[in-house]
């Protein structure tokens, strides 16, 4: 079977990783590079420490269960095997992320997986949600991820390396550097926009359009905590100052209770848990931002224990709806009999997830109220924003662990069927490992978290994990929040019925600002563009032209004026004379309004010019110039009489305006050509010209040995471009007479 | 006569741009021609000018006698005649094609680039980006 | 456009404008003229020609198609500066007969160049023409 | 050497005017040609890097009273982008040009577009250099032109105009300089400015040149004509003009003003830093705004070069570096997606979003083919367009310019946002019922509408994979540029 061998992969990546945990908690720091860009000095690193590792076994591991569920699930979409290439490849990009040992490897492999999403999350493709929520979710990690990559190209010259070794040891002088807090805020607008953190919270639960396994993938264990995982890399380098804090505690706490309160609003199940899976990412955040050694241990313990209840209650989810045909908890009801294994699943994560003992959640939750109540600053505040926050999850919890599984089922005409292995072993396993973790906290508190605590803190930290804490502040804050929780289920539907009609999501909610952008760019660009590309090119023309010369007329003011000194107008009256006519050519052809005189007069300019070619010694140019302006007089002549008569189009205004503008045209030229002839005359070529025409090119006129010899290859390239022009005329007439229109 | 040259080249300038400023097309090749004579005269001129001696090498010579005209402005300046006459004969030929499809010399009519884009931002009203 | 006097003209006027341009040609390294003029003067000859005659006329007195005129001129440019690579030298230098021919002093390279430009030139103005006037 | 790749294209254009109606004949000479020009870049190449930069002499005049050619690391580099897009386009269109305009010579006018792009590569020549310019121009006019209905007249026009107003500030600018210098060789030109003061007509000639290459390069606010013109002609014409055209012109400005000119002389760098930035942005903003597959395209080309001229404005060897590296990803990526963009177009007979739509499931390559080039676009790891974007920014932090480094980064958000919109549109959306049958693709036509694109798609791909050694040669590339000595050596022999 396929899958089998599919699955291998993940299942032996997470042997591998599972077997190097006794040398990464001994400390040891696996590393491997690889030059990649020397000449911009980046190198292909990876890196495996206690971080990476917690992460690369949970990617690993809820991988292959995702692998396996997905086999099922998915069993009869026509694009299965594009499922699989992109989810593995997502596997890989993850991978990528948490092991890379560099900024840049960092960065290639986080916006890969912003690039896996976008495909997955799209993978419904022809529903329209899906593709909204694919490009949502696209761009905001996109833009996030842009700003991310200035933030590390910042701290990589900051630290003079772009290697993280080097980086994690220079935390102080890239704290104390002038660009801290713009580094910073660019690192967190990464690390946000990937964990949905406040106010781009939006796009993960508009994600849930994915197929399920799909969203338990992304959104429970890996994608969205890359945005923490990025906040626990960057810790000891830009954690601990006050910034830090700041924006961490803050926005953390405020998408804990915005995630916390949108979840229990929400019927759909998958909609529940993604708000609490926004929810959670605020905890974490928070946590990070305390920065606290007991903070640290909370936010890796949590971390983990959340991947696990949330990929459980996800796959849930997804055998609910697969089994039952729907995930409304409005509509569900009873399932624990048709569907027990995974009735099972789901209690025991939503039990991990309301922080019941002796799951893992139940530490997690203990360790995070002894984290915000010995908060260095504002404890009580950090405390009860936890305790809101915890309480809520406890009703969301309740929400999905038990109303779809107990009771009556609600709606008749749905028909629930059991569902196949492949559905409900891949939630079972990891809501036992909560339990599993809970009854022995010990060793992989010593193993895991320890090590990844340790990374994020800088340095070792004693941590040992129990379930027993004794009677505490924290014990009874504890049983106050299943209490409050519980008390808020049994509410919930009061509640509801009251808030409904003031819609409470549709006043702040952010992904407003995001659909408000997305309408209104494309409305400001087109604009813009209209303004800009009107589409009338005489305004191109006087545009190019107007900017040129002012240009130029910018430099000439600018430039000293000393050297101009005009030589007076010297000349013979002939000479004033051909002048007089070239200028009396060119004004009478502007404003003629007949063609045939327009032609004439231009012929008169043709003429004029090859006078003055005459009278200073230029017989060849003056001849050419005489038999060009004959033909051209002749092909104007042929032309024009099969084209309209001049009209008046324009109005006076506007022909006065391009009046200005062509006499400052020609003032700038005039006053260019004056300065260029006032600057000293320095020895040209033409000497050396003059002197080798006869001996070297046996030739007497020199103009033309320099056309046919000296500077042949300029001869070579204007016979060309005749050559050319002679073909577009004829192309451009002959289908005409071939009395073919256009096709 | 320089600096009266290079009022004349100001002038076949201003007359040039003008002219390529018309809404008519057809006024646009006369300034082409006009820029056109007006670059060349530029060279010419820069070139510095010297009153009659063409650079030729007299028969009885190896040397042209000095003062002589600078041959190189006029090497330039004839392949710029004929590759502006090159041009110029498309470009009118252009023209006249553009003429006959279009059905008006009038550049305002021409500005099918921007077509769609008018309505677009009306049609995008009520549905956002629809993707 | 069908006058006599023209049409009578230009019959005589033709071969002496072609010798014409063949003497412009030939001198242009020595005095005023050259292949452009020279094939200016060609393309003249022959659009008087066709004004008088009509345009199939024309092109019959030609014999050539001025396309094939352009090509070749192109052709002869180009020849003339590949000659040289196969006595070793760079592309377009000039080589020259030791001995003087009549009529133009020193045969060369160059001469051969400029024959290019005369054909080609005569080549598209007739080629314009000649299109411009079938229309 | 240095002669081949005008030769080559020369030649086989001159052969396909001679056999003007074997349609067969000539497009077999322009692949081949194509193919032959690459091969010779590559020689080039190599030699460049064994020798330094070398040059050659026409006519075997001596520099600087004869025309020079020069190849450095960056001429030939884009020698041999110039030789692969010529081939993949080629290829590309004996599948997508229908044969009126085959008929009207399309496959030697491609021929002298290449040949001119080259020789604005190669030429050390100033004046040369306008030549090969207006060569290029010509031939892009025409093949602008070929087809003619409605749309692509007024594009052409418009092209023209603009165009030729930059021929006509530049042909002004080189008849100044060479008043005010008595030369045109640039490197020639580099000694005898460096001994002038800089003040004078000097500065006003270099923004003349600038403006003048600016237009060619599409900079802000110059850059009109190329959305105006590029949505009009056949996607293979687009493809190179959009590849190579405006390229020249950033390449010139980076020759231009960093070996002839000394940096003071432009007006400086906030100036140019602005232009780019708005560029940049300006353009991304047209693209968003765009509905149609093709101008958005268009925009997103200008959008793309206000990168390239951040380089120049950055003046660091990093910063070019980038922006040397940045302008080859460009040249395989764009390109990539204005072919798929024309594949699409074939099947559906639309490149309008709104009548587009569905071809996800069907067309998987076709999806891929669209979206790896788009995501390189936009500047995604591990994709080409990654590691220019990424040396520019590290080269503008490094010079404090936070604001430049804010547009480039928030402009590649917009780039993301509207190529994969536009990629959700195509693939994703159900196709609308208004849609016609999609055309059928004879498999020979296939292969050539797809190897190419897949070609340039992999390209990227692996460009953005192994950067090491493309991005080295483009480091040595940026140093040799900024190092000019080694150029004017070449050149004149000895440094006076």
């Amino acid at each position: 079977m396929r899958i089998a061998a599919l699955l291998s992969i993940p299942c032996g990546l997470f042997i591998w990783f599972a077997l190097q945990i006794g040398a990464v908690a001994d400390g040891q720091v696996l590393q491997s590079s690889l030059a990649w860009l020397p000449t911009l000095g980046i190198t292909l690193s990876l890196r495996l420490d206690g971080l990476g590792l917690l992460f690369a076994l949970l990617i690993s591991g809820i991988g292959a269960l995702v692998l396996l569920y997905a086999s099922s699930y998915l069993h009869d979409d026509p694009h299965l095997d594009r499922f699989y290439a992109f989810i593995l490849a997502f596997m890989a990009a993850m991978l990528g992320t948490v092991l890379a040992g560099d900024l840049i490897t960092l960065f290639v492999f986080w916006e890969l997986t912003s690039l896996c999403s976008f495909v997955l999350i799209g993978f419904d493709y022809q529903s329209q949600a899906s593709r909204k929520a694919a490009l949502q979710a696209l761009l905001v990690t996109g833009a996030g991820g842009l700003a991310l990559l200035g933030g590390i190209i910042l701290l990589g010259q900051v630290a003079g390396s772009l290697e993280l070794t080097t980086i994690l040891a220079s935390g102080e002088q890239v704290r104390n550097h002038a660009l801290y807090l713009p580094m910073l805020l660019l690192v967190l607008a990464g690390a946000f926009t990937k964990s949905a953190q406040f106010p781009f919270q939006f796009w993960l639960p508009n994600a849930m359009a994915a197929p399920t396994p799909v969203s338990a993938y992304l959104h429970s264990a890996t994608m969205v905590k890359l945005g923490v995982f990025l906040l626990a890399r960057f810790s000891p380098v830009l954690g601990g100052s006050d910034s830090w804090f700041v924006c961490l505690t803050g926005i953390g706490g405020i998408t804990l209770l915005l995630g916390a309160v949108r979840a229990i609003t929400c019927s759909d199940l998958k909609q529940i848990l993604a708000w609490t899976t926004v929810s959670a990412l605020g905890m974490l955040t928070l946590l990070l931002g305390l920065g606290t050694p007991l903070a640290i241990s909370a936010a890796m313990l949590l971390l983990t224990v959340h991947a696990l209840y949330k990929s459980a209650l996800f796959l849930a989810a997804g055998a609910v709806d697969h089994g039952a045909g729907s995930r409304d908890i409005n509509r569900l009801g009873g399932l624990a009999g048709t569907m027990p294994q995974v009735a099972l699943a789901s209690g025991l994560a939503a039990l991990s997830m309301a922080g019941v003992v002796p799951l893992a959640g139940f530490i997690a939750k203990e360790l995070f109220y002894e984290a915000t109540l010995q908060a260095p600053t504002a404890a009580t505040l950090l405390t009860l924003v936890a305790f809101l926050g915890n309480g809520l999850t406890v009703t969301a919890a309740l929400l999905t662990g038990w109303l779809p599984f107990y009771g009556m089922l609600k709606d008749d005409t749905l028909h629930p069927h059991p569902v196949d292995l492949r559905l409900w072993l891949p939630p079972l396993l990891p809501a036992a490992l909560g339990l599993l973790i809970g009854l022995f906290p010990g060793p992989a508190g010593r193993l895991l978290m320890a090590p990844a605590a340790a990374q994020v803190a800088g340095s070792p930290l004693p941590l040992s994990l129990g379930l027993w804490h004794g009677f505490s502040p924290v014990l009874l804050l504890s049983l106050a929040t299943l209490g409050a929780g519980l008390a808020l289920f049994s509410l919930r539907r009061p509640l509801l019925a009251r808030l409904q009609p003031s819609q409470p999501s549709a006043g702040w909610d952010t992904e407003r600002l995001y659909d408000w952008l997305l309408i209104g760019l494309p409305r400001l660009a087109l604009g813009i563009t209209l303004r800009l590309q009107s589409g009338r090119l005489r305004y191109y023309l006087m545009t190019v032209t107007g900017v040129a010369v002012a240009l130029m007329a910018l430099n000439l003011m600018t430039s000293s004026n000393d050297d101009l000194q005009l030589p007076r107008p010297d000349g013979s009256l002939h000479e004033w004379l051909t002048a007089l006519v070239i200028l009396a050519g060119a004004l009478f052809a502007t404003i003629t309004r007949s063609r045939l005189a327009a032609v004439a007069s231009l012929g008169v300019v043709g003429y004029g010019v090859a006078l003055v070619y005459i009278l200073f010694g230029a017989p060849d140019l003056a001849m050419t110039q005489f038999c060009i302006e004959t033909l051209s007089i002749i092909l104007f002549v042929l032309v024009l009489h099969k084209l309209p008569h001049f009209a008046l189009l324009s109005s006076t205004a506007s022909r006065l305006r391009d009046l200005v503008v062509a006499l400052g045209v020609g003032t700038v030229m005039t006053w260019l050509v004056w300065r260029a002839i006032s600057q000293p005359l320095v020895p040209s070529l033409s000497t050396w010209f003059l002197e080798q025409s006869l001996p070297a090119g046996h030739g007497r006129n020199v103009v033309n040995v320099i056309l046919v010899d000296f500077r042949a290859l300029d001869t070579l390239g204007e016979i060309t471009v005749l050559a050319v022009a002679a073909l577009g005329v004829y192309a451009m007439l002959k289908p005409r007479s071939g009395g073919e229109g256009s096709d | 006569m320089e600096p009266v040259l290079a009022v004349v080249i100001g002038g076949l300038y201003a007359a040039g741009m003008y002219l390529m400023v018309r809404r008519s097309i057809v006024k646009m090749i006369f300034g082409l021609a006009l820029l056109g004579n007006a670059a060349n005269l530029l060279i010419f001129t820069v070139g510095r000018l010297t009153r009659g001696r063409p650079p030729h090498i007299p028969l009885d010579a190896t040397l042209p006698s000095l003062p002589v005209a600078d041959p190189v402005p006029q090497a330039l300046i004839l392949t710029a005649i004929v590759i502006g006459f090159g041009v110029q004969a498309f470009a009118l030929v252009l023209i006249k094609r553009v003429y006959q499809t279009v059905g008006s010399d009038d550049q305002d009519v021409m500005v099918t680039e921007n077509q769609g884009l008018a309505t677009r931002g009306t049609g995008r009203e009520g549905q956002g980006d629809e993707v | 456009m069908h006058s006599v006097i023209l049409a009578t003209a230009i019959r005589l006027l033709l071969p002496l404008m072609l010798l014409f341009s063949l003497f412009l040609l030939l001198r242009g390294h020595n005095e005023p003229g050259g292949g452009f003029v020279g094939g200016l003067v060609v393309a003249a000859a022959f659009a008087l020609y066709t004004l008088a005659h009509g345009e199939k006329e024309g092109r019959r007195m030609l014999r050539v198609d001025p396309l094939r005129l352009v090509a070749s001129g192109l052709l002869v440019a180009l020849v003339s500066g590949l000659l040289p690579l196969l006595v070793g030298l760079p592309f377009l230098t000039a080589l020259w007969s030791s001995v003087p021919a009549p009529v133009i002093g020193h045969a060369g390279t160059p001469l051969l160049f400029d024959l290019g430009v005369y054909l080609l030139v005569a080549g598209m103005s007739l080629l314009i023409i000649f299109t411009l006037m079938e229309e | 050497m240095l002669f081949l790749p005008l030769l080559i294209p020369l030649a086989t254009a001159i052969a396909g005017l001679l056999a003007w109606n074997r349609r067969k004949l000539q497009r077999l000479l322009g692949v081949c040609s194509s193919a032959a020009l690459l091969i010779v870049g590559l020689m080039l190449l190599a030699t460049v890097q064994q020798q330094g930069v070398i040059s050659a002499q026409a006519g075997n005049w001596p520099a600087p009273f004869g025309i020079t050619l020069v190849a450095d690391l960056l001429s030939s580099l884009l020698i041999v982008a110039t030789g692969l897009m010529g081939l993949c386009v080629t290829v590309y269109s004996l599948a997508d040009t229908d044969t009126r305009q085959e008929s009207l010579g399309y496959h030697p006018l491609l021929q002298v577009l290449l040949l001119g792009i080259c020789g604005s590569f190669l030429t050390g020549d100033l004046f040369n250099l306008y030549v090969w310019f207006e060569v290029m121009l010509i031939a892009s006019f025409v093949l602008l032109a070929l087809g003619g209905q409605r749309e692509q007249m007024e594009g052409a026009i418009k092209y023209v105009a603009l165009n030729l107003i930059a021929s006509a500030l530049l042909l002004a600018g080189i008849g100044l300089l060479y008043g005010v210098t008595g030369t045109l060789n640039m490197a020639h030109l580099a000694i005898r400015l460096q001994s002038m003061p800089h003040t004078g007509t000097i500065p006003v000639i270099a923004a003349l040149l600038f403006c003048a290459f600016s237009i060619k390069a599409a900079v802000f606010p110059f850059y009109f004509w190329l959305p105006a013109s590029y949505h009009t002609p056949p996607i293979a014409v687009i493809t190179i003009f959009s590849a190579l055209l405006s390229k020249v012109g950033i390449y010139v400005l980076i020759r231009v003003f960093t070996l002839i000119f000394p940096q003071e002389t432009l007006a400086g760098q906030p100036l140019i830093l602005a232009a780019a930035g708005l560029t940049m942005l300006l353009g991304a903003l047209g693209a968003v705004a765009q509905p149609e597959l093709r101008r958005m395209l268009a925009f997103c080309v200008v959008s793309q070069i206000g990168y390239l001229l951040m380089g120049l404005g950055l003046f660091t060897a990093l910063a070019l570096s980038g922006s040397i590296f940045f302008m080859l990803h460009i040249m395989a990526a764009k390109s990539a997606l204005f072919l798929t963009t024309g594949v699409v177009a074939r099947l559906t007979g639309s490149s309008s979003l709104a009548e587009l739509g569905g071809l996800y499931r069907r067309y998987p390559l076709l999806a891929a083919l669209f979206l790896v080039p788009a995501l390189s676009v936009a500047g995604i790891p591990p994709l080409s367009g990654f590691w220019g974007k990424l040396a520019l920014i590290q080269a503008g932090l490094q010079s404090g310019q936070y604001l430049m480094v804010a547009v480039a980064l928030g402009v590649s958000v917009l780039t993301l946002y509207y190529l994969t919109n536009a990629w959700i549109h195509i693939y994703w959306k159900p196709a609308p019922e208004t849609a016609a049958k999609l055309q059928y693709l004879p498999p020979h036509r296939r292969h050539q509408l797809l190897a190419p694109t897949l070609l340039l798609a992999l390209f990227s791909l692996v460009l953005g994979l192994l950067p090491e050694p493309l991005f080295r040669l483009c480091h040595s590339a940026a140093e040799q540029i900024l190092n000019p000595s080694s150029y004017i050596t070449a050149v004149l022999g000895t440094l006076p």
